[in-house]
């Protein structure tokens, strides 16, 4: 998508709420549709929760992780040199503390993981940067605009707020 | 975790050394025997396996001696019964030097040191740390048929004998695993 | 991946910038030639001799080579030399039978201990200054010969003396001809712990000045007068097997073993029973005993095969009636009766004496009462009793040493004349009462020269010391005076070569002989001290085994390998009693210092570690915690806990102990195995001058006591001493294994 | 427990212990075990790897003393092992409790473990006064500062012997070989020797109606059979 | 609440934004004690560990106990703040992160001792499991193995339990800073921008991470009394010891976060923020924990003397009878009897009541590690061996040191990132607090026709 056919329009909370509904009305898609503040909008109606996947892939992550603890708990030590005069070497209960200790920095690790790919890292110089987001205003807006409805969402917008081009 | 990392790192960098001496005791250095490391430089040396390659008084070919058919028991005399190999005294070296090719320069030096009832300062090729604490025999290893070339290399092509062979525990290791002999700690480290 | 690569990744955190370029190793000293032949790192064992204490005990060296820095004339370097490493019992030997004491062991670390002198020294400095500078050994000995040729030239040879410690074998005849040969007496002997007390009750009883030797593996029941016979006293190796034996060596009867004493010995601690009687009321409880025997016939055949009838009715005598005895020792009276019928019971009993019970003013009454008590049991000779060393009937026996004649000389006065004084083994300074101030009678002697092998507080007076080889270093022979019912001679070459510049004794003195010339040499005519033990022992031993002259040199290089020469044929004949052998006149024992001033008992004993403190200057030693009181580095003053509370002493706490002869300033430690009216020290700390380890530490028991000798022997009475003690207020940590006494600490919920 | 064809033990007879303290001595030559010095020992920092425990009961006139020495019991199921994180303290193939110096990292945790206190640790470097330091065994190595050390059974004995039997072409006898201690104790209270042999003296001590195991409680098993002191009553046993 | 979202930013950045010289003084004073005690841990690997007091039998001793002190400590955060993620609790936004960071820097300072501790500390890298040469692993029995695990997992877990709801204050920071601030927090911040679906995924992966920190703390403190309780060593052999060295954990954890509040709110003025209320209800779950620790005293006391075993006995005595029994007294007044009615009664649960209840159990809760530690080392079963301990200056110093790392750690930190969530809480505001024509939500549509609308 190319910046130059992104809209955006910056205004307060309530506006951000009708523009969004404009932007709607006016047959602009919701994915297509960018709301950017400086904190969850948890009182206005701009949000549209999405089904993750982030819980299902945080599982496998610890199968993966906990997969890895039995591995080196038990396969290092059954190939393992050393005697020991006959003393056990892998025991059940002590490799199980390696395990769950893996099992959990495999979850701990692919949250973050999948958190940083599915968010942030994907938006990265896509988006623009408002400093009055931070201000408490509300950046509303079309990441691309077909052509044919570039002067409806433009002028829609500016009845909400001043219209920004990010180039 | 910074914090861990730097004070490990500098934990590398002052090894064991031992610069101040022991403050609960009152002996000097110098009069006293210790394990202690001399120097920073020392310990890390040795903890990470670098060895200075030794400069031998002289110049000793062992290929030649090998060529006339000597036996390495013949000088190192303990390898066959004993743990350690040992130098020869240079009364064995005089026993044929004293006629032959006493006029090549590195024999003169020889006889030099013995006329001075002096042995010859020979430094140790191969050894291992004191902080392995390996008691290392010889004598089975030449029971079993091991040649010494197996850990010195192959002597034979040598002029100065020079380290070889890279000992470490993975190379005894693997022998040891190789031949099923025992690989228990306590065969080697006590 | 290699530790190596691993660590790499690690120090790119930004560590190791001190990491410089491998550099040559430093340049090493010079290689002297090698003397021996060995192969590399095999060792060997070679038989020696122990010379700690009288006992003799046969010795293995465990040699192996090794680096040693060495002074060469003159030159600092490095020599590959065969290097004791480790001494253990003679398994051959018939005293110690393969083991080996606490003591005898340590042994070891007089050959490398490092402040042992390692050249001759010549006084630089005031006299006990401690400055002195090394001189080589040809003017080493030129002195002493300028110096005996000068006295000899004056015909003052009969004002040379030559002190020597507990002495036996060629060495004390080699001094004894090199003393004669000059015009000059006999050679003095000075140690505490040579026992002449119970020499001379042996003389009075069965007519030679021997110690007695005791058959404790056969023995059913012993009885022990003060005797730490497993620590310290007699033959303690060979004694303790035989304690071993008695214990479980027969399956089915274990022996039963009394300990009479005021204060309980690692030996007493072993006791089944630990009876406890008035000091020097000891000879009183063995007459006691022997009177119930001998009275109640119950052991109806032997006494009269040893004593004759009139000491049998002198014993019967009331005088020794258990209720007498009661009153005298202290021990009930039922007590007496019973232990008396129990010893006799079985078929071999045996009692002993020693310690204490021997150094109080009636040591000598005591000693010939425990005698007699043996002489009833029918003990004398019998399996499981007690005999003398056969000894060597051949070689001239050497007399054994003791040290009444110095002792005597030394109170008479004679000392006065002495010019010149050679010094081996012995250290009265140290081991003396202040009260016979020998410090300053042998200060006044005008040439003093020692052959010790360290700085003591003796040998710093010295002009001229010329120091011995280490015992590992010497040929050595001795011929054990008690322990074993063989006849043995130990006997032995040196072990290792010297690591100083230090020559042996009796070479010195064959060169010194040599070098003056005339009677002296012709005294002394063998080249080496080696000859001189092949002469006096090969020669005698062949001829009397009348071995074929061929076969000499065979036997004498048996013998050398073998650590001596011993034969089982040789059985002791039982001892035979002597004429004076009767029940003595009972004389209480005498304290210095009165009751009420000094009301405790000050019992000083020979410490398990240093015995007299000839052996505190070895390390492994001073950190061996004593059995009891489980300290190290240090010297201690025992005390029973209930007089402890009652003076509000708490252990640590530094006492002030008074005689009327000196004060000690000493820590306090807590013994619930001390009777309430008797304070205990061990011997052999408080150096002043015997190397870094022992120098100023703990106290000198020897320096408490009163300068009172033995009726009749004219030798020490050591526990015949009265002491005042009391909190100085500071208190000190000592240097303990453990401050618990008790296993079980009673705790109530 | 071990898979090899030994499985070395000790004996101890109380009733024979006179605590003479030779086998600490003994045990302090053969291994190298430094001394401190007088400061370091009152900070309770004594290296022998033998002690002799002394413990007082009654009072006088009737006191009582037992002596029992204490190393290392080798027990088979020893709590110092499992808790070692880098395996220097492991269990050998003959049944020994290893302590590897250079694979020990100074946890200390071992110390802890072990209910017999039997081990010492290097606080610092150990020092010999020169020439003192010739009187070390070659057969054993000089520990570092920073490492666990504790007896051995005098492993290096055990392996000349072994080595010496092979080239003999024979089978260790019984008694051979001794550890330092048991070669020196003059009453004969320390038997060593082999208990995969029925017949050796140390097998037949440990079926002593005396013997018995310290701290048996613990479940340590132990290597090493206490014979309980006898008394004297009367008839003799 | 009075303050608008402008002023709550404002506020909440000017400590970030502004530095005052006090600041500097500060963390230059505590800079220098930092080093001290580095170089007197480096005296120490260079003489032997002989330098500090431990001896045989009590081989650990400060070293150990400051080691489970701080992880102790390290469970103030991420344990309280994800428990009250969870349960929603409106009152943790201003708190959460101070927890946090706690927990980190504790965790951090808490790790190191293990590595202090050792004989030669230069192998510890021996501890983790790679393929070496020589062909060993380390050994996975041994509970300072798991150690070394859990402590791993729970640093990485909380770093990022931390790091997570920084990343929108970073985004906030970079539009309010410029220059070389303005570079570093762009970085920080990870291009985010703030668009919706940005804050669902932030709340989900924050809510997993609350879910799955929560086991982790508790393996990881149990695991910390596994190092003693697999041990037969008298009174520490004990099953009691892990849900024991828990509850202790977050107590001392609890008590260290009020500590730090405090301050924090004096030194940054933050008292509209670190308001009584929070102050009344971490003082109420202080007061639960107090009770538990007590109970679990109790619990294994009782035991203890009712088993009547004869080594355990004479631990307890020790503590309670012998040389230790002043120390137990006060550890038990320390962690009972004086913050009890601080806590227990309301009008003292007050800012300054909870702040001393907090400061004694912190010294409390250390003298209690030591009295598990120590008493029991120095009395194991053979009385022969009983020995005592007496520390020296270099572990005082390194001991006493760790504190100024704390708060030099803690400093620095919130010098860079405000330590009050600044997104949190603005978030928490209801939209009345809102300036500029907020109120006016005429025309507002339905949600459902706003989803329903025809494209």
């Amino acid at each position: 998508m190319k910046p130059q056919n992104a809209l955006y329009a910056l205004c307060s909370r309530p506006q951000a709420e009708k523009s969004l509904v404009a932007l709607v009305s006016a047959g602009i898609a919701m994915d297509n549709i960018v709301v950017i503040s400086s904190e969850p909008l948890d009182h206005y109606q701009v949000r549209r929760r999405k089904k993750t996947l982030m819980p299902w892939l945080v599982v496998c992550g610890a199968a993966l992780g906990g997969t890895a603890g039995f591995l080196l708990a038990t396969l290092t030590q059954a190939s393992y040199p050393i005697a020991t005069g006959g003393m056990s070497v892998v025991t059940f209960w002590t490799d199980g503390i390696i395990i769950y200790e893996l099992t959990m920095l495999g979850a701990i690790l692919s949250t973050i993981l999948v958190f940083l790919s599915t968010s942030t890292l994907l938006e990265w110089r896509s988006l623009p940067v408002e400093p009055e987001v931070s201000a408490g205003k509300v950046l509303i807006g079309v990441a691309s605009v077909p052509q044919r409805l570039r002067e409806r969402v433009a002028e829609l917008l500016s009845a909400f707020g001043e219209v920004k081009q990010y180039h | 975790m910074v914090i861990l990392a730097s004070a490990i790192a500098v934990l590398w960098a002052c090894g064991d050394a031992r610069l101040a001496s022991n403050p609960y005791s009152s002996l000097k250095d110098g009069q006293v025997f210790t394990p202690e490391h001399r120097t920073i430089t020392d310990s890390v040396r040795e903890f990470f396996g670098w060895h200075a390659s030794p400069v031998q008084p002289i110049a000793f070919p062992h290929n030649k001696h090998v060529a006339q058919g000597i036996d390495c028991s013949v000088c190192h005399a303990g390898v066959k019964n004993g743990p350690v190999a040992g130098f020869p005294s240079d009364k064995l070296c005089m026993g044929c030097h004293e006629v032959l090719a006493s006029d090549r320069p590195e024999i003169k030096k020889l006889a030099v040191y013995f006329n001075a009832g002096q042995d010859v300062p020979w430094e140790r090729v191969y050894g291992f740390a004191p902080s392995a604490h390996i008691k290392f025999n010889h004598a089975p290893h030449i029971r079993s048929g091991i040649d010494c070339s197996v850990c010195h290399g192959n002597v034979s092509r040598m002029n100065v004998a020079v380290r070889a062979v890279e000992i470490n525990m993975g190379f005894c290791l693997r022998c040891h695993r190789s031949r099923q002999v025992s690989t228990d700690c306590i065969t080697c480290h006590f | 991946m290699e530790r190596r690569d691993f660590l790499k990744l690690g120090v790119l955190t930004g560590a190791t910038v001190t990491l410089s370029s491998c550099e040559k190793p430093a340049q090493q000293l010079t290689r002297f030639v090698v003397e021996e032949d060995f192969v590399p790192g095999v060792a060997s064992w070679k038989p020696s001799v122990c010379t700690l204490c009288g006992a003799g005990c046969g010795v293995m060296v465990r040699v192996s080579d090794g680096d040693a820095e060495v002074i060469r004339n003159r030159q600092h370097g490095i020599i590959r030399m065969g290097l004791a490493k480790k001494l253990e019992g003679n398994p051959e030997h018939p005293v110690n039978r393969g083991k080996l004491c606490a003591r005898g062991q340590a042994g070891l670390q007089l050959t490398y201990h490092p402040d042992r002198l390692r050249a001759p020294l010549k006084r630089s400095g005031s006299r006990g200054s401690g400055e002195f500078s090394e001189i080589t050994w040809q003017e080493a000995v030129g002195e002493v010969v300028s110096g005996l040729e000068n006295l000899r030239a004056r015909d003052r040879g009969d004002r040379i003396r030559f002190l020597t410690g507990t002495l036996r074998g060629q060495r004390h005849n080699l001094i004894s001809r090199f003393m004669a040969s000059l015009g000059a007496p006999a050679p003095l002997h000075y140690g505490p712990l040579d026992e002449p007390v119970l020499r001379q009750a042996s003389l009075l009883s069965f007519g030679h000045a021997r110690m007695p030797s005791f058959d404790l593996a056969r023995s059913d029941y012993i009885i022990s007068f003060g005797a730490d016979f497993l620590g310290t006293w007699n033959s303690p190796v060979a004694q303790a097997i035989g304690y071993g034996e008695m214990r479980r060596g027969h399956p089915g009867s274990r022996g039963k073993f009394v300990q009479v004493e005021q204060r309980m010995s690692q030996t007493g601690a072993n006791a089944d029973e630990w009876v406890t009687c008035f000091p020097g009321s000891e000879g009183l409880l063995a007459l006691g005993l022997a009177h119930i025997i001998a009275k109640e016939k119950l052991r109806p055949n032997s006494p009269e095969t040893i004593l004759s009838r009139e000491v049998e009715e002198q014993l019967k005598s009331e005088l020794y009636g258990s209720a007498e005895t009661e009153e005298k020792t202290g021990v009930s009276a039922t007590r007496v009766e019973r232990l008396a019928r129990e010893m006799a019971a079985p078929p071999a009993a045996v009692a002993l004496i020693g310690g204490a019970p021997l150094a109080h003013t009636n040591g000598l009454f005591n000693a010939v009462a425990v005698y007699i008590l043996n002489a009833v049991l029918g003990s004398p000779g019998l399996p499981g009793g007690m005999f003398f060393a056969p000894g060597l009937a051949t070689t001239k026996e050497p007399q054994p040493s003791s040290s009444p004649e110095f002792v005597s000389e030394l109170l008479s006065g004679k000392f006065e004349n002495v010019e010149a004084l050679f010094l081996h083994q012995a250290n009265p300074v140290f081991a003396t009462p202040a009260g016979w101030q020998v410090l300053d009678k042998l200060g006044r002697i005008p040439s003093i020269v020692s052959f010790s092998s360290f700085i003591d507080e003796t040998t710093v007076l010295a002009d001229l010391i010329l120091p011995d080889h280490s015992p590992l270093e010497s040929w050595l022979d001795d011929v054990p005076e008690s322990g074993t019912s063989e006849a043995v001679l130990s006997l032995s070459a040196p072990a290792m070569r010297p690591l100083h510049e230090t020559r042996a004794m009796p070479d010195v003195l064959l060169e010194i002989g040599n070098k003056l010339g005339g009677r002296v040499k012709q005294a002394l005519p063998w080249g080496s001290f080696e000859e001189m033990l092949r002469a006096s022992y090969s020669e005698s031993l062949s001829a009397e085994l009348s071995l074929p002259t061929g076969e000499q040199e065979k036997f004498w290089q048996k013998v050398v390998e073998r650590g001596g020469w011993w034969d089982d044929g040789r059985q002791q004949s039982p001892p035979k009693p002597s004429s004076k052998f009767e029940v003595p006149a009972f004389t209480p024992p005498s304290f210095d210092g009165n009751q009420d001033e000094f009301p405790f008992y000050f019992q000083p004993y020979v410490s398990g570690a240093f015995l007299d403190g000839s052996v505190a200057h070895l390390p492994w030693l001073q950190e061996l915690p004593d059995p009891l009181s489980t300290v190290m580095w240090g010297a201690w003053l025992e005390v029973n806990p209930r007089t402890a509370d009652k003076l509000g002493i708490k252990p640590g706490d530094l006492l002030n102990v008074r005689s009327q002869h000196g004060r000690l300033e000493i820590p306090a430690v807590i013994n619930p195995g001390i009777a309430f009216d008797v304070v205990a020290m061990p011997m052999g700390q408080g150096h002043e001058n015997f190397g870094r380890y022992a120098s100023r530490r703990g106290a000198n028991a020897m320096k408490l006591l009163a300068p009172i000798a033995v009726a009749q022997v004219p030798t020490l009475a050591w526990a015949a001493t009265r002491v005042h003690i009391e909190k100085i207020g500071k208190k000190t940590q000592l240097a303990l294994a453990s401050r618990v006494l008790r296993e079980e600490e009673l705790e109530v919920r | 427990m071990s898979t090899s064809s030994h499985h070395w033990g000790m004996a101890v007879d109380l009733d024979r212990c006179t605590g003479c303290g030779a086998c600490v001595i003994a045990c302090q030559a053969e291994n190298n075990v430094p001394t401190v010095g007088e400061e370091e020992v009152k900070r309770g920092r004594v290296m022998h790897w033998i002690r002799i425990e002394r413990y007082y009961e009654g009072e006088f006139p009737n006191p009582q003393i037992k002596f029992r020495p204490v190393l290392c019991q080798q027990c088979d199921n020893a709590p110092c092992e499992p808790v070692c994180p880098t395996y220097a303290s492991y269990h050998t193939a003959e049944g020994l409790n290893g302590q590897v110096y250079n694979r020990c990292i100074g946890t200390r945790y071992c110390g802890n473990a072990c209910p017999y206190s039997v081990r010492t640790f290097n606080f610092f470097n150990p020092r010999w006064d020169k020439p003192l330091h010739l009187q070390l065994n070659p057969d054993v190595s000089v520990r570092q500062v920073g490492v666990m050390e504790k007896c051995t059974f005098c492993v290096q004995r055990i392996k000349a012997a072994e080595i010496q039997a092979e080239t003999e072409g024979r089978s260790l006898r019984d008694g051979e070989p001794a550890p330092a201690c048991v070669a020196s104790c003059p009453p004969r209270a320390l038997v060593f020797g082999d208990l995969n042999d029925p017949n050796s003296e140390v097998s037949r001590l440990a079926r002593s109606p005396r013997g018995g195991k310290l701290l048996e409680e613990l479940g340590t098993r132990p290597k090493i059979t206490y014979l309980q002191r006898g008394s004297w009553d009367g008839e003799n046993r | 609440m009075a303050k608008t979202a402008e002023e709550i930013q404002r506020d909440l950045l000017r400590p970030v934004l502004k530095t005052s010289w006090r600041f500097v003084l500060v963390v230059a004073g505590l800079g220098i004690c930092v080093l001290a005690g580095f170089s007197a841990w480096m005296y120490q690997a260079t003489n032997g560990i002989g330098v500090a007091g431990i001896n045989r039998p009590v081989f650990w001793g400060f070293y150990i106990t400051n080691f489970v002190f701080w992880i102790g400590i390290s469970h103030a955060g991420t344990l309280i703040s994800a428990i009250l993620r969870l349960s929603n609790a409106t009152w943790r936004r201003p708190i959460t992160r101070c927890a946090e960071v706690i927990t980190v820097f504790a965790l951090m300072i808490g790790a190191m001792f293990p590595i202090v501790h050792l004989g030669r500390p230069w192998l510890a890298f021996w501890l983790v499991p790679y393929p070496s040469e020589r062909g060993l692993w380390p050994n996975y029995r041994s509970p300072l193995l798991w150690d070394f695990f859990a402590i791993n997992t729970y640093l990485i877990g909380s770093v990022s339990f931390l790091f997570l709801p920084i990343i929108p204050d970073c985004a906030l920071l970079r539009d309010r800073s410029s220059g070389w601030r303005r570079r570093l927090y762009s970085g920080l911040c990870l291009g985010w921008r703030g668009t919706q679906k940005q804050w669902q995924q932030l709340e989900t992966a924050m809510h997993i991470m609350a879910i799955v920190i929560i086991p982790v703390a508790v393996s990881v403190h149990s695991i910390v009394s596994w190092d003693f309780a697999m041990t037969p060593v008298p009174m520490w052999h004990s099953t009691i010891f892990a849900p024991y060295f828990v509850a202790g954990a977050i107590f001392s954890g609890i008590a260290a976060l009020i500590v730090a509040m405090v301050l924090l709110r004096s030194f940054l003025h933050l008292e509209e923020y670190l308001t009584a209320q929070c102050f009344d209800n971490l003082g109420k779950l202080l007061l639960v924990m107090s009770l538990l620790w007590f109970y679990f005293v109790f619990a294994e006391r009782l035991t203890t003397w009712y088993g009547n075993a004869k080594p355990e006995m004479a631990v307890l005595w020790l503590t309670q009878r012998g040389p230790f029994r002043q120390l137990f007294w006060v550890m038990l007044c320390c962690n009972f009897v004086i913050p009890f009615p601080l806590l227990a009664i309301k009008k003292l649960r007050t800012i300054p009541g909870t702040f001393i209840a907090s400061v004694t159990i912190i010294a409390g809760m250390w003298i209690e590690r030591y009295l598990i530690i120590v008493p029991s080392l120095s009395h194991k079963f053979l009385p022969y061996t009983w020995g005592s301990y007496r520390p020296t200056w270099v572990e005082i110093t390194i001991t006493s040191v760790t504190f100024c790392a704390m708060a030099l750690l803690f400093i620095v930190f919130s010098k860079i990132v405000p330590v009050v969530s600044v997104w949190e809480l603005k978030a928490g505001l209801p939209p009345g607090s809102r300036p500029a024509g907020a109120s006016d939500r005429d025309g507002q549509l339905e949600p459902v026709q706003i989803l329903g609308a025809p494209s």
